[in-house]
């Protein structure tokens, strides 16, 4: 199964996600939580980003997501440093992209199906 | 209609509902989120609760009333849509007691204009509208015929929606894979006309 | 000040989020969180998102975002049923647009121009 | 450059942010998330209680451990760029504990490779790029003058970012609003310049 991680500057906004997301994807997805600096305060946690890429790493690559520009900046760093080379950094919008690709995991899909329908999610009207 | 019947008719949807809780949700957590059984079974019965409370001598006070509650209560996509529905049905209903073809064919434009989806789209429209249609067609034979109609048209209307492929909400990411399974919106409209029939 | 209503299916999403617009907006905008249902449940609550709406309304319009297709549903029938007709839903991703619209909002924008940006962060490319 | 310069160097800049924290965090409260200085007086406290422990007997060694501790201590934006940019800096050391001007650029060359912001985004880059030049130009000179001469162009550069528009980052959907403010992340590459010289 693709594993699914979700790098916010917001702690309680990253569990939020994932609850919404374990719904939609079902126990089996490992969907991790990357939010927050590493005492918990806005921000981003090189170390969390770390932690949670190798809990989610099941075998099938992993998609990272990110909420702004600068929780990329350190989750590329994480990606750079890292030897395992399973995990991708997707450029999609955040809530919507991370159930989209949540949807798919759930679903069975590979990893490049899962960064495409978290990238098309930012063409999905909600209106 | 009259206010009783309403009640009866509320009631049980809220009962079957519940008695299909678990299939719902199955058929929600295959293509959706697996809350659909849930989120019915809370609406219905707090819109049972509320027309406890509630004193109204009219169906379309008690429908209206519904539909309030739905809409508040539910917490997923089905809530404001099975809201707009009794809503616009009770509306009619105010107005004319023995509109209820007309208030079905309200309730069904509220949920179109809403959701916006199709027939076609995989969702509750698509036994929505072969339910609407039959009802208005039998409805010369009186009600318990058209309810009959409507009830078995909704059953197919939702059986239909199995093969084809989702256009709307999470369903849709999955493209090819919704296909093979039924609708759980499509499902529980039959169950609100199946609740219908029964009355007759 | 133009208001912000955050409509997400998690409580703790949206709250997560508030704390993130808040570090950017300053305390002076006011953003409301509506998230779960009533009982705090994943879904979304018609009666939390017209308290939200009407606690964000200080006569300069209200913007609301929403998280999923659906939580549009609820936060529509809530605007067609209030009277006050001073909130707009905005078709924008949730994350992305509403710091968009919370970095203007908290610079003394308009509404027009906090929906533009929110609008506009669809397009913003994180890498 | 020798290991004890290099630690004077990060003990210097650490007290440098934690004097200018409020600043750098007001600067950043107006065209960002007012954290910045918070940001890097924990990324360079960080550093210096890092280095107390840590035996090492070359530039290169100490400034690659700065700069990793700076990518994850300090939960902003600055900190993987400033990370990168010790790290490179401590890598071209390492091979070369003279290619100090080399190093600079090889530092300045991880920032824009990560962050891919161009000179006139309004972002530490603006500072980075003419210090590192003005670094290049004076190293004939020696250590001080060019670190004397880094400094005064890292300062210009950070003065020059008041008028410009930012394009990265949340500053960027300030548009025209972001003009007037003087960039956060120039302003403490203006410091870490000015703590280098300050060692000659
Ligand atoms: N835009 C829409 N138009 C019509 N029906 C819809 C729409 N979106 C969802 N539905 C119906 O709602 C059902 C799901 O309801 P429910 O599970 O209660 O809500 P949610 O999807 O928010 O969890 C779907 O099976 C579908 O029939
Ligand atoms: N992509 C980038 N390239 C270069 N510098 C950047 C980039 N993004 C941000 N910066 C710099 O980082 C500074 C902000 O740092 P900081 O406040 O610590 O991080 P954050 O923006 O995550 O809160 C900005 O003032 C800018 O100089
Ligand atoms: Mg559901
Ligand atoms: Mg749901
Ligand atoms: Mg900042
Ligand atoms: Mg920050």
């Amino acid at each position: 199964m693709v594993g699914i991680v979700l790098v916010s500057h917001s702690e309680r906004l990253a569990h939020g996600l994932r609850d919404m997301l374990v719904q939609v994807a079902g126990e089996e997805v490992p969907i991790e939580a990357a939010g927050g600096t590493d005492d918990g305060g806005l921000g981003t946690s090189y170390d969390r980003i770390l932690v949670a890429i190798d809990r989610a790493d099941r075998g099938a690559g992993v998609l990272v997501l990110t909420d702004l520009g600068s929780a990329v900046l350190t989750a590329q760093t994480v990606l750079e440093d890292r030897v395992a080379n399973t995990a991708v950094l997707v450029d999609a919008p955040f809530v919507e992209g991370a159930v989209a690709a949540a949807v798919l995991a759930g679903a069975g899909a590979d990893l490049a199906e899962c960064t495409r329908a978290a990238t098309e999610a930012r063409d999905v009207r909600k209106l | 209609m009259d206010a009783a019947l309403a009640r009866a008719w509320v009631a049980a949807v809220a009962a079957s509902v519940t008695a299909h809780a678990a299939e719902l949700t199955d058929l929600d957590a295959a293509i959706g989120d697996g809350d659909h059984g849930v989120n019915l079974r809370r609406g219905f019965d707090a819109a049972v609760a509320a027309l406890a409370s509630f004193e109204a001598d009219s169906a379309g006070a008690v429908l209206t009333k519904t539909g309030t509650t739905l809409v508040s209560k539910v917490g997923g996509a089905s809530g404001p849509l099975y809201g707009s529905f009794f809503r616009a049905l009770g509306k009619t209903l105010s107005d004319d007691p023995d509109a209820f073809a007309d208030g079905l064919r309200a309730g069904l434009d509220a949920v179109v204009r809403l959701g916006k989806a199709e027939p076609g789209d995989k969702t509750m429209v698509d036994a929505l509208v072969p339910a609407v249609d039959a009802y208005a067609a039998a409805a010369p034979s009186g009600f318990a015929a058209a309810a009959t109609a409507a009830a078995g048209a909704a059953a197919d209307g939702a059986a239909a929606t199995t093969p084809l492929q989702a256009r709307k909400g999470r369903a849709s990411y999955l493209g090819e894979r919704s296909a093979g399974h039924q609708d759980p919106g499509a499902t529980s409209t039959a169950l609100i006309f199946a609740a219908l029939a029964g009355l007759g």
